[in-house]
């Protein structure tokens, strides 16, 4: 026997189950404009402070303040409101559309718009996002048809992806989005090696991974930061920290870090943190990583603290494993609420003005969702063939799939 | 005997287990406080406590590979991979380390531990949540690989597999947690508390690893099937008229080659089924091993019907699952030819 | 016409390759500087250049996973696992990303990537040097298989791989890397200097993926055979002076049903041979295709020789290894079934 | 075109290769004896500084000096010593057998033997490591008899695997050493799942992971991390940097970091490094981690900084990629040497003592190969039986091995 007494386990356990108060009493929210902006070619080893702090730009009273403001005219901070609100619309009705039947599943991203929406806008033309399926963000605010997003959600007719892949799965290289897996973590080392790749062709496109709190964990997370590391790819490593995977608080992934940005801290790779609530700081880290990487400088990690409103997924029942009041004791607020209290601030903007065009974007995506509705949706009207359900497992069909495709009799 | 579902059978056969020996433990991505997304672990880490089911990252190499290190200190941890479309990340510490643990330590050290992971469609779930990866483990020597069909099984099964000496796959067909699904899409799915397979007994008992088991006998040709397959064979049976004998195998490896040879033997034709891709799928062992020991009997090609080789994609579920049409038409075509 | 080791022919395919399209890259554990563990990519970074020829991490996921990814940006990555029996941490990128993309995005991304590795046995490499796990890339709709025997097919078959737009397993057999290995372990082995299949074009040309050949024309028994076991095939139908006639698949996936049929149908006995496992192996699925297709005209069961359902032992490699011994044991069964 | 040029990736490549004039200016060494020893429920921010130093107890002069130093009685330092000369003289007889064809593939540990023999001795009776191929000291060093490891090199009648493992993969419950596995890294998880069955059980005894430089690339090591971080698992995780994987220098694996031991920081796992050619340092260094992980204050990461002085293998040829001088420039010596000279100033030693040691541990090697060869080498002599090859595979035969072993005649 060990004169230390038996070894016990330690399992983490969040603040707060059903039926507890919710409280982020633990979690350490910096005011606004605290954190120092350093120069994009500062030496890691100079700015580790900034994997356990929060950049924040909009402060309790809508103002932008501190080294990180000041960067975005006010019509790109407009867009970016309307963009979040596009999304917001977009989910409320697509989960609408599930519960109606039309498809088989739907996953939100409500709380999380400012993320994708704002790290878009900073990246040029021809930069490739390696998403995961809360991004949607990225393709809306890039000015992808929300036709097409809705045609691949019911599987119809004029799906692009034929009816192939499961609902939200997009895949849109035209716009920078790469094909979607549900395989978690996997596309992260690939946003690695497109990078190398064109840093190999002396290209000057650059990548972003994307991944979440909890699949951080996944092995492929590692490979990524490995290879990040050692090839300084330009690639931005993004991790949305939305405090829960599925029933699972982030605790369990993050164990005895601080923070998953911390995670950069082993490779050599710049990390910083940044409130995903708030469009404007947001939009100012994703153009520090982004110019790092364009300048050849090398990958960096960005962690957004963020909160998962919604369930995770239209299968999913939060009820069940935490508060229901939860969300509303999120202490970074709504990131739609805090750029327009921030856009009526600055004289752009006004509660009308927001109302009139909540109303607006409404029949945008109702428009478009009846548009869709017109080539099928997933248990009625216009199917994708049988015929493409036998193509593209190859470029040319093998003999075997030949025969089997006749045998199905299509 | 009590009725349960699939799932409250599993949940159960984990219960008996976890009472009877302090040594089993149960993890896997959310399993422990919520008890899983398909609630197989519900209430187990409340009987429990936190120590012997609990929530994991989301790594199943961590998942299994932490397993195998507990399994060789002496515990038999049951472990969850949330999809078996989500296996491949632990696909090396199975095959390259439980596997052969044993072999490789001449028993030194060993690793009796159970995966356990929901397979199959039949739920619109498109490629990443309808895989049925069997054969990709029936091929690794060290291994055992089991696939229930329905509540009574898998609760006996599973009882077998944690008590079980050697590191079990142990596939559960997601289709039929809560109802004998036999593929006609278009029809209400009986309840398992309707079905006779619903009534499991209380407490402990096994079924016996390697043993398959006949669920309904005929004379004119043998249908090897397993899982969700199981009962699209005999639906085939029934819409067909063909006095099929369907036989569930429950366990693939190590397979029941004897019961399968005496049925062949007395019908002289046979079909294999499973919803897995077709080439190299595991019904290409059973239609080897079968020509070899029954190569005189043979009066047909031994057919085979199967998921088409593609990714499973959604829209399309139903043309692409092995349904009872397509099962039909085997059957139709091993009794002319 | 040069004459070529198998290695040479694989480094020449990869200069060629490399020198025709700047979109070729090259890399992989031990690759770069000091040209790989078996000397294929030795000079190729002097030649290239490190941005198209480098040293990775030890990473076989990291390697396949940055591979992908330079595939969809439109590079032709080839990619070496130092040994097979290290792919599977990589098995997950390869089964569930590059083998799916294309048909997951509707052709909006590919993966057009070469995974090159040394398989079988035969060295005293023990278990973890001596692996053929084809059969765990066959059951994978989306991927191409390819498993040359010679230094002329491997070229050819290389250049073909890298230039082709699917993802492709590219087993080469360590143990015919310098020589033509027939399984006479004990018999000293000809370099492929004095062998016909040494005689290597230069330059461009391709062997077309998919195509199998005759190696050694026969009436009595077809056997089929890739890889090294091509080799000892043909040594066991000398041995036995059974007319056998050996086929080299080449390529297991997309196979080469045609070649086959027509041989089977007019031998009307098979024996199919591989080094991997028996339960489960590619062999399995060879003789599920040529019962269905040729059912009617075989005169006996299909053989199957393999690996024994054990892992790669080190002391007992020649018991396990299926040499011309137990072949011959195969043919003279067929012959007299 | 960006405003900022074309990209381009970064291989990083080691000071010297073949013809070049080794140089290790790059490598900061500590003068021994200035790093401080914290106390072992330190928080793991709190000494961040010791993943990025070098603890070092035995200075030039061959004094042990500083916090670390003065915890190893003058009996077990001798012990040390001998049992490091023994390693050293089973590898080189082994190098020679396997050249003589008495086997197919040996490794050599030259140079790192200071790490897994003073690490050995930090342990209590129950602990169990989980070795890579090059931790033969852990064997010896625990008193594991010699004959049996030869016999499992030479794959003979009394190899306690039965012919069936590769030279140099033991396995050994009996003595704290778990089975190895060729799969690098698989086994570092495997500790940390180790470890917390002993915490789940409310038992004293903890494991040690051990992994590569080059290995920590692999995903498994990322696993054993987040496993070990979220449960606190009493897992000593040891890192051994020789410089080299192969032919690949570890700039490869560690890319942007600086060192591998800041992998732990992005977890909160303390990490120290530590010279891991000074049995003192090692001790000292094994023993308090070993302590946290006793006191169930979780996990420890340690890595070694050493040279890796012979080839990878039997089957390498370190001359292709590294220049020859390489390892005499090596500025942390030799642990050999380094500790006999410790003890001939501590006046319990001598260079007569030393060299008849190193006569009669030769003997004892000698003499232990004499009783293996009696059993047989690879090739010839004794053989462990073709049945055993089916067995072994399952805890009882099943039907198909049974039909196979029958048709292979045995
Ligand atoms: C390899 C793999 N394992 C498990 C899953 C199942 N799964 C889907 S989403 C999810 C939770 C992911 O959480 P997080 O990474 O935090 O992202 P979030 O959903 O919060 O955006 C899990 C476990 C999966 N898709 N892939
Ligand atoms: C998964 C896996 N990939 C590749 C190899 C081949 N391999 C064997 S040892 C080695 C180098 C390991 O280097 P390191 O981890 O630094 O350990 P060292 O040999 O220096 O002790 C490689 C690449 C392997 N054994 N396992
Ligand atoms: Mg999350
Ligand atoms: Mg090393």
């Amino acid at each position: 026997m060990s004169e230390h007494g038996p070894l016990s386990l330690h399992v983490p356990e969040p603040e707060g189950r059903p039926g507890d108060k919710p409280d982020f009493g633990d979690v350490v929210i910096p005011a606004a404009g605290t954190v120092a902006r350093p120069p994009v070619d500062v030496p890691p080893e100079e700015i580790r402070e900034l994997a356990y702090t929060i950049i924040r730009v909009l402060n309790r009273h809508g103002e932008a303040v501190g080294p990180w403001a000041g960067l975005l005219p006010d019509g790109d901070a407009l867009q970016g409101l309307r963009d979040m609100m596009k999304v917001r619309a977009f989910d409320a009705r697509m989960l609408t559309a599930q519960r109606q039947g039309k498809t088989s599943f739907y996953m939100q991203c409500l709380g999380e718009e400012a993320i994708a929406c704002a790290f878009q806008k900073a990246l040029s033309p021809g930069d490739m996002n390696f998403p995961t399926y809360r991004q949607q963000g990225l393709l809306i605010a890039g000015g992808y048809p929300l036709v097409a997003m809705m045609n691949q959600i019911f599987s119809n007719e004029a799906d692009p992806l034929t009816g192939r892949q499961l609902p939200v799965m997009y895949s849109a290289r035209s716009h920078g989005f790469f094909s979607i897996s549900g395989n978690l973590g996997t596309q992260y080392v690939q946003a690695v090696g497109w990078a190398m790749a064109s840093a190999i062709k002396g290209d000057t496109r650059i990548a972003a991974g994307w991944i979440g709190d909890g699949a951080t964990a996944e092995s492929d997370f590692h490979a990524a930061l490995v290879f990040a590391s050692t090839y300084r790819a330009p690639v931005v490593l993004n991790i949305v920290n939305n405090q829960w995977a599925i029933s699972t608080f982030q605790g369990i992934a993050r164990g005895g870090a601080g923070t998953f940005a911390a995670r950069g801290h082993g490779f050599g790779i710049p990390a910083l943190r940044v409130d995903g609530n708030d469009y404007l700081a947001v939009h100012a880290v994703a153009r520090w990583a982004i110019e790092r990487a364009r300048r050849n400088l090398g990958p960096t990690l960005v962690e957004y603290v963020t909160y998962r409103v919604a369930a995770h997924s239209t299968s999913d029942d939060p009820s069940a494993y935490r508060p229901k009041e939860e969300s509303d004791a999120w202490p970074l607020g709504d990131p739609v609420e805090r750029l327009k209290n921030y856009l009526i601030g600055r004289g752009v903007w006004s509660q009308d003005r927001h109302a009139q065009y909540a109303a607006e974007v409404e029949s945008e995506v109702l428009a478009a969702q009846k548009e869709a509705e017109r080539h099928g949706t997933l248990h009625s009207g216009g199917k994708p063939s049988m015929r493409a359900m036998f193509e593209g497992v190859y470029k040319e069909m093998p003999p075997h799939l030949v025969r089997q495709r006749r045998k199905a009799g299509v | 005997m009590a009725r349960m579902s699939m799932i409250e059978a599993i949940r159960d056969a984990m219960t008996v287990a976890m009472t009877r020996d302090p040594g089993v433990v149960v993890f896997g991505e959310d399993v422990g406080y919520f008890g899983g997304v398909f609630r197989c672990t519900q209430g187990l880490q409340q009987k429990f406590g936190a120590s012997r089911c609990f929530d994991t990252p989301i790594s199943e190499s961590g998942i299994v590979g932490t397993a195998i290190g507990m399994a060789a200190y002496g515990l038999r941890p049951c472990v969850e991979i949330q999809f078996a479309d989500y296996v491949y990340p632990a696909y090396d510490q199975i095959v390259s380390e439980a596997a052969r643990l044993r072999y490789r330590s001449n028993g030194d050290f060993t690793a009796p531990l159970t995966i356990r992971m929901p397979t199959g469609g039949g739920i619109f779930g498109g490629q990443t949540h309808s895989q049925s990866p069997e054969a990709l483990f029936t091929h690794v020597a060290g291994l055992k690989t089991v696939v229930p069909s329905n509540p009574y099984d898998a609760k006996g099964l599973l009882i077998a597999a944690i008590e079980d000496d050697d590191p079990i796959i142990f596939l559960e067909p997601k289709r039929l947690y809560n109802g004998p699904f036999d593929g006609w899409h278009d029809r209400p799915v009986t309840p398992w508390s309707k079905h006779p397979l619903g009534e499991v007994p209380e407490g402990h008992f096994t079924v016996p690893l390697g043993k398959a088991i006949v669920r309904r006998p005929g004379a004119a040709v043998t249908v090897l099937a397993y899982g969700t397959m199981v009962h699209v064979a005999i639906a085939a049976a029934e819409a067909t008229g063909i006095d099929a004998e369907v036989i569930d195998l429950r366990t693939l490896l190590p397979l029941d080659l004897e019961t399968i040879e005496a049925s062949v033997r007395r019908t002289g034709r046979c079909v294999v089924v499973h919803e897995a891709t077709l080439t190299s799928g595991f019904g290409a062992e059973l239609v080897a091993l079968i020509q070899e020991t029954c190569f005189y009997v043979l009066e047909a090609p031994i057919g085979r019907v199967a998921g088409w080789d593609t990714p499973y994609p959604h829209a399309q579920e139903w043309d692409y699952f092995p349904g009872p049409g397509r099962v039909g038409d085997a059957l139709r075509e091993a009794m002319a030819g």
